[in-house]
């Protein structure tokens, strides 16, 4: 791990309370720390699970989900049925190897800027901590134990001069 | 109920009477007190002023200690030292320094405080945890004409209103109330009772007490009732001054714990009354108001 | 075998149970018309032949390949990627080979707590007898022999070489395999990289979908073996998780009409990335409780989350194995 | 990846926004546009000072056209604020307004970072998210939802009145629902108001009375909304008319009734004067009260027994209402539905609870009076006909009003109710009218913002009523000297002499702040609004959309957004029956297209997606045996999306490639 490295958030905040929260911080001018990156979904029960783990599989370091607090949802129940689905989710990154700090769930209505800041900040500072996740790169060291044969077959097609050397090429990403 | 007592240096000194009536009241309303073993100073009065931080660790050390001999909430029935536990207990999470600080002064003698244990003050847990219900079941001697005005002194609520509102406290008043007595409004209740000034600039200190005394008196009571040594020494030991300067105004400060004590009956010798330089010579009526009723 | 015209077709099996095998002998008698149809150049399972000789065959000069079960050893690598060159095309064959199947449920361990476990620890290891491990090189007398070693991260065909087509199902039904052999020999083959089963979810041809309601909302998990099935009601309205929204049709819904959920072995649609996140997606919202202590007593009737989501998928999901074990065994 | 392709060659045309320092200051926007110029797809990609003026939108239509744009991504402000402009300028540019995203790099960026190298970097990923992202995106119908033109205005204070009226008067039909047995609010309880000092009633009741009579307006009074369905243009409401136990029609108001009660004198506290004066079980709250007709209190009427009717009174009410029979001990409560197209929300404010600050004595002392009571106090027809009595009898000498109870105080309420200070000035001045007394004002600071406000205030120092800069410590009856036995001593520090002095009054008058009615959560829940920290409704937005809320076709008027005072209220008011208006005239609604869809071809009929709609949008075809989705019912939540087990439905705007795209693009920059 570099020196350099500096943790990567990707969040997801509902178009009605969280994000609009996030502009009343951009307008009151709070400062919290740059490394968060925010995708707008209109609500949190948009947050489809697999976009949770494509963000962690593609490099990021923590993910964090912002939406209507309980019984304040401007779809009603959105945010109910995303609740129900971090609670098994949070079980499944357990399993998987991944810490609980990566993935955060917080309810933040759209006249908590503050809550916006002390949230991002309190994520990147455990993060921080944490150390990064790297996933692409494990997918790399994983592969590794292919290399061996993958470049005697490089060397055999190189010999035989055939254009196969492109395919035989270990598939690293997952779909 | 079950608390980790920390009677401080007060209730082991001047302020006996106070520990003499509490004790047997407390035991009475079956409330466990188990002295802290090996307790020390609270940190209160001057050192405060000296060196905060030493004085939140002697405060530290008695709620390491108390953890230690079990997990119980902490009954400090001294106003100060009641402050004090407090005042360490949120500098403790409010300040990493100053955590660090207790942490490390802690660590040297092999203690360890979480900065959990609640610290709590006797009328807190009697409000609260008793009940006046409770203690109304154990009145014997209701204090029936009994006028009072219940003085809490200043650091009872002050910074921190735990149990009691900051500028009109009322638990005493409630309490005393159960016990049949009546309360005259005291807008003094929080004022300051001369603390340490009656000491060192009597001019400015005993004219407090006489304001205090003097509005009891003006307002009928027949006593103060108090909740701090200081502030019961402060109301008693100087009325020869007040005397001097202002004229006599003879009225008697007692614990409200000694009222508790009269009004459930309990052996006038151990509750400490004789321990007052001005007597407080009001008796209840010995045929409690609900035999008679029960007579009829 | 003298060198015919016919088209050549190998099969080939990784770390597989044998069940894909045994769908080609399902095949019956059309079995015989494949056989008249092509020249089979490799199949161990049913005849022998020599690893030299495939070598030996210049490359693509076998028309197609069906390799079933995942890759876990030097040795399938080996041979996976040698059938590669000398193959056309190369077929996933099974779940295990189309997304690492159960064998990839072992990507939640370290190779090294396996082989300890199943060389060592495992209670039905013989009592007594000294609990070795084999090795991997042993040289004696000058000549030396090695085992395949096993690589530390189960994988899915197409995550070690290309793959041309995938024939999901644990095991594929013989339906489908007759139908991939033919569209194969008649060249009336979908684009490249295709999933030869339907795109859409088993429901669909599910006998039960008519029976779940509209209203699904879930107080209690209950596993297969927790309760007496209803022979005809949805598998969800019962409280038992079933794969067949997330999954392909193309079995037949063979389980659930022998009174068993799907658990998802024919993979996801198209147009999921990752079989396991989507049916936990659905499943949960659909859960009744809106705190998370009621919400987490529900969802504790499901276990083994890893287990019931990613069966056959887990080493094809999208973090492939548990992200904190090393690359080295540990 | 097929989408993407379906949609031909990519020419993605990139702006990046300086708004004068706003971004620039902080990010390095040429950088960033040089950055983006060599992504995948971009044809075209400038820096630039303010998008968002006429020639920034002209520059995006002339190199669409130039440069065959048909894709367009700005980097600026958030999209809440700009993004229909933007989407405007695409299609005046001759691209369909879709084919454009809009980068938030303000709010979310260059306002909330410190760090220039680390908001550039920032603004380029969050670009490269925008730019691989629209490449997917696909041309897009907009949804028109009809607006129904009647108008629902909750609560009859001055806001809704006026909100109220200004529909009637174009024409609109509205409904007005006002919780109390009358309309009029608070400021029918105003005796004069600042800083002209004319009657609140002569302005409010001739409004009031016309309220009542106009032909276009449902006047529901001591009634209250119970639920609200639907949404813009075509809300569903539930009206609860509690019981008065007398029919409405019947009455003529001509207060015989109340007259001939069983009870000769009034008994019972009145709630219109604030529980200083005395009412009778049937009564009506105040002589103008609009609708003119009586009520009865079942709590205290001998007909009732706390609430539940036992016929036992002789019911001399009754027979007073003679042939009118206008009198129904039997009346139930009502249950209306209606059909609205638009909602105006002016619930209004309540006072702060004085009792709540105990060292100010308000309960203990019976002559601390609170701002509201002192109005009926001085008011010709309130409880004493205008004569400043003490509760104790007295006439007051010397009056004490401490400014900021329950304002400006940590311990309460943080923010300036922003009346106190002149309602305060007022009172000072019809005390001092009324009673000639010595009169002292306590404030922190003097707030005298408005037209003439200021010299209203002069006005006051020149009648020579005192100021004392401070804050009260406490209101009380302890004397220490003769002069001070009998009073009321206010303890205040005079920060400007600099010490404390100790003031000796008859009457304390506490100026108690406003803040959000004691429901106002229920309500915001029932009306789907959002609230501020403090409480008070939150609109759109502070400057450009202050009368709106985050849901479409709901407008606030009045208090219940924030403290204000009787003109603002009133101009806002206007502002918002303009809004409804808007709607109304335009007659129809135009709504994102960001509407769920299913895949017919590919949906397996799991009906897994059906119970998660809160609109019932979802229903399965039993013919199909396929899921559904009315796109009339949908709000675009996605939830459904997010749960289809087999990936076959999908949300316009947010489909599932379009996300993950972004999120590779977040990722992608190093």
């Amino acid at each position: 791990m570099n020196k350099e490295w500096k943790p990567r958030i990707v969040a997801f905040f509902c178009n009605w309370c969280t994000y609009t929260a996030a502009d009343l911080a951009g307008v009151s001018r709070l400062k919290y720390a740059a490394n968060i990156r925010v995708i707008r979904l209109m609500c949190s029960g948009r947050v489809d699970p697999q976009f949770i783990l494509d963000a962690l599989s593609k490099g990021a370091d923590g993910v964090l989900i912002g939406g209507c607090h309980p019984g304040d949802c401007h779809y009603v129940e959105g945010n109910y049925k995303l609740l129900r689905r971090f609670q098994m989710l949070k079980r499944m990154l357990k399993d998987l190897g991944i810490e609980e700090q990566r993935v955060r769930l917080e309810w933040i209505s759209a006249a908590e800027g503050e809550k916006v800041k002390r949230v991002v900040n309190e994520m990147v500072g455990q993060v921080q901590k944490l150390g990064p996740l790297g996933i692409p790169q494990k997918f790399e060291e994983w592969d590794k134990e292919m290399e061996h044969f993958a470049t005697q077959v490089a060397e055999k097609d190189a010999a035989c001069a055939c254009a196969c050397a492109e395919r035989d090429k270990p598939a690293l990403a997952t779909a | 109920m079950k608390y980790s007592y920390f009677p401080g240096c007060s209730l082991k000194g001047l302020g006996r009477a106070y520990e003499e009536s509490l004790l047997p009241v407390m035991k009475h309303l079956g409330v466990e007190l188990q002295e802290i073993e090996d307790w020390n100073c609270c940190g209160a009065t001057a050192y405060m002023a000296v060196d905060e931080a030493k004085a939140c660790v002697l405060a530290a050390r008695n709620l390491a200690l108390a953890e230690q001999q079990g997990d119980r909430p902490i009954m400090a029935p001294c106003a100060a030292c009641y402050l004090v536990l407090n005042k360490t207990k949120h500098y403790f999470h409010d300040y990493p320094a100053m955590k660090d600080t207790i942490d490390r002064a802690l660590g040297a003698v092999g203690l360890r405080y979480s900065g959990n244990t609640p610290v709590r003050h006797p009328l807190d847990v009697l409000i609260n945890d008793v009940g006046l219900e409770a203690i109304k079941q154990k009145v014997r001697k209701s204090l029936k004409g009994l006028k009072i005005a219940t003085y809490y002194g200043c650091q009872l609520v002050r910074p921190y209103a735990t149990f009691d509102n900051q500028y009109n406290p009322t638990t005493m008043d409630r309490l005393v109330e159960t016990l049949g007595a009546t309360v005259v409004r005291y807008p003094l209740k929080t004022k300051c009772c001369g603390g340490s000034l009656t000491g060192t600039v009597p001019e400015a200190g005993i004219r407090l007490v006489y304001i205090l005394l003097n509005e009891a008196r003006k307002r009928g009571a027949d006593c103060l009732a108090t909740a701090c040594p200081l502030c019961q020494f402060n109301l008693d030991a100087y009325h020869a001054q007040v005397r001097a300067e202002y004229g006599p105004v003879l009225v008697p400060t007692v614990y409200f714990t000694q009222l508790m004590g009269l009004a459930f009956g309990l052996p006038e010798r151990d509750l400490g009354l004789n321990r007052a330089a001005i007597p407080f010579k009001w008796r209840p009526t010995e045929a409690p108001p609900a035999k008679v009723a029960a007579a009829a | 075998m003298s060198a015919s015209s016919k088209p050549k077709i190998a099969f080939y099996w990784c770390a597989s149970c044998g069940g894909c095998e045994e769908t080609v002998v399902d095949l019956a008698e059309d079995i015989l018309g494949v056989v008249a149809a092509v020249d089979i150049v490799l199949w161990p399972v049913a005849m022998d032949f020599k690893y030299k000789s495939i070598e030996a065959m210049p490359d693509k000069s076998i028309t197609a390949t069906l390799l079933n079960g995942a890759i876990r050893s030097t040795e399938q690598e080996e041979m996976a990627r040698l059938l590669r060159r000398k193959s056309q095309f190369l077929i996933a064959y099974g779940s295990c080979a189309v997304s690492g199947g159960i064998p990839g449920l072992a990507n939640q361990f370290p190779r090294e707590q396996i082989l300890k476990f199943n060389y060592e620890d495992a209670p039905t290891l013989g009592n007594g007898r000294p609990k070795t491990r084999p090795q991997l090189k042993f040289a004696e007398a000058g000549r030396e022999v090695s085992l395949p070693e096993l690589h530390n991260v189960v994988r899915s065909l197409d995550q070690v070489v290309e793959v041309d087509y995938y024939v999901p199902g644990c095991p594929p039904t013989p339906k489908l395999t007759k139908a991939a052999v033919t569209a194969l020999l008649e060249g009336k083959l979908p684009p490249k990289g295709s999933v030869l089963a339907p795109d859409i979810a088993l429901c669909d041809e599910c006998f039960r979908k008519k029976t779940k309601p509209t209203n699904l909302s879930i107080t209690e998990f209950k596993r297969p073996h927790q309760l007496l099935a209803d022979p005809d009601l949805c598998f969800l309205a019962q409280g038992v998780v079933c794969m067949g929204p997330a999954t392909r049709s193309g079995c037949g819904s063979q389980c659930t009409n022998g009174n068993m959920p799907c658990t998802g072995c024919f993979g996801p649609t198209s147009r999921v990335r990752d079989q396991g996140l989507k049916i936990m997606s659905s499943v949960c919202a659909n859960v009744a409780p809106k705190e998370e202590g009621d919400i987490d007593k529900v969802l504790a009737g499901i276990p083994d989350p890893i287990g019931t989501f990613y069966r056959y998928g887990f080493a094809k999901s999208m973090l492939r194995r548990k992200v904190n074990l090393q690359a080295n065994g540990k | 990846m097929m989408k993407q392709q379906a949609n031909g060659e990519i020419r993605i045309g990139f702006y990046i926004c300086h708004c004068g320092h706003n971004i620039a200051a902080m990010v390095d926007c040429p950088d960033v546009a040089k950055y983006v110029e060599k992504l995948p797809g971009v044809a075209l990609s400038r820096d630039y000072k303010y998008m968002c003026s006429d020639p920034g939108q002209e520059l995006i239509q002339k190199d669409i056209r130039e440069f065959k744009l048909n894709r367009v991504v700005v980097a600026s402000c958030s999209p809440l604020l700009h993004e229909h402009t933007f989407r405007g300028a695409t299609e005046a540019g001759g691209l369909n307004p879709f084919f454009f995203h809009m980068v938030n790099i303000r709010e979310h960026d260059s306002w909330v970072h410190t760090d220039r190298k680390e908001a550039t970097e920032k603004a380029k990923a969050l670009a490269r998210a925008a730019i691989e992202r629209v490449a997917y995106h696909q041309a897009l119908e907009v949804k028109r939802v009809p607006i129904h033109p009647d108008v629902l205005v909750v609560g009859g204070g001055i806001a809704g009145i006026h909100a109220a009226m200004t529909l009637a008067n174009a024409g609109k039909k509205v409904f007005l629902v006002e919780r109390e047995p009358s309309i009029g609010g608070h400021m029918a309880k105003f005796d004069k108001t600042f800083p002209t000092l004319d009657c609140a009633a002569c302005i409010l009741t001739p409004k009031m009375s016309a309220v009542g009579a106009h032909a276009n307006i449902t006047l529901w009074s001591y009634s209250e909304v119970t639920k609200v369905d639907g949404y813009v243009g075509n809300f569903t409401v539930t009206v609860k008319r509690k019981p008065r136990y007398v029919n409405e029609d019947l009455c003529t108001g001509c207060q015989e009734c109340i007259a001939n009660c069983v009870y000769k004198e009034p008994k019972f506290a009145d709630e219109f004067n604030e529980g200083l004066g005395k009412r009778k079980p049937i009564y009506i709250s105040f002589p103008q009260a609009t609708p003119q007709v009586v009520l009865i209190d079942p709590e205290v009427c001998l007909n009732f027994k706390r609430g539940t009717l036992t016929d036992k009174c002789k019911k001399t009410c009754v027979e007073a209402c003679g042939e009118k029979k206008a009198i129904d001990f039997k009346q139930m409560e009502e249950i209306k539905e209606i059909k609205v197209g638009t909602i105006i929300v002016a619930t209004g404010f309540q006072t702060f609870d004085a009792k709540r600050i105990p060292q100010y004595g308000y309960g203990i002392y019976p002559n601390v009076y609170t701002s509201l009571e002192v109005e009926r106090l001085v008011n010709a027809s309130g409880p004493t006909g205008g004569e400043v009595m003490l509760r104790d009898g007295r006439h007051p000498k010397a009056i004490g009003i401490i400014h900021c109870v329950g304002s400006r105080d940590k311990k309460t309420n943080r923010w300036c109710s922003r009346v106190c200070c002149m309602y305060s000035l007022k009172l000072a001045h019809l005390l001092k009218e009324h009673t000639e007394a010595e009169i002292f004002n306590f404030y922190i600071d003097m707030r005298t913002p408005g037209k003439s406000y200021e010299e209203f205030y002069d006005k006051l120092l020149e009648e020579g009523v005192h100021f004392i800069r401070g804050r009260v410590g406490e209101v009380t009856d302890w004397a220490m000297t003769p002069e001070e036995e009998g009073k009321l001593v206010l303890r205040v520090e005079d920060t400007l002499a600099g010490f404390v002095r100790r003031i000796p009054v008859d009457m304390v008058v506490l100026a108690t702040g406003l803040e959000p009615q004691a429901d106002a959560q229920a309500v915001r829940r029932m009306f789907n609004m959002s609230c501020g920290s403090e409480g008070f409704f939150l609109e759109r937005h502070p400057k450009l959309a202050p009368v709106n809320t985050f849901t479409d076709g709901i407008y606030l008027a009045g208090a219940c957004q924030g403290p204000r005072d009787i003109p603002d209220t009133v101009a806002q008011a206007g502002a918002a029956a303009a809004e409804a208006m808007v709607l109304i005239d335009k007659g129809y609604m135009e709504q994102e297209p960001n509407t769920a869809y299913v895949l017919q071809e590919e949906c397996s009929g799991c009906k897994s997606c059906i119970p998660l709609c809160p609109y019932t949008a979802i229903t399965f075809d039993e013919v199909k045996e396929k899921a559904s989705i009315n796109e009339a019912l949908c709000k675009g939540c996605g939830t459904c999306v997010a749960s289809c087990p087999s990936g076959s439905i999908a949300q316009r705007l947010f489909e599932d490639d379009e996300v993950f795209s972004e999120i590779k693009g977040v990722l992608a920059y190093e």
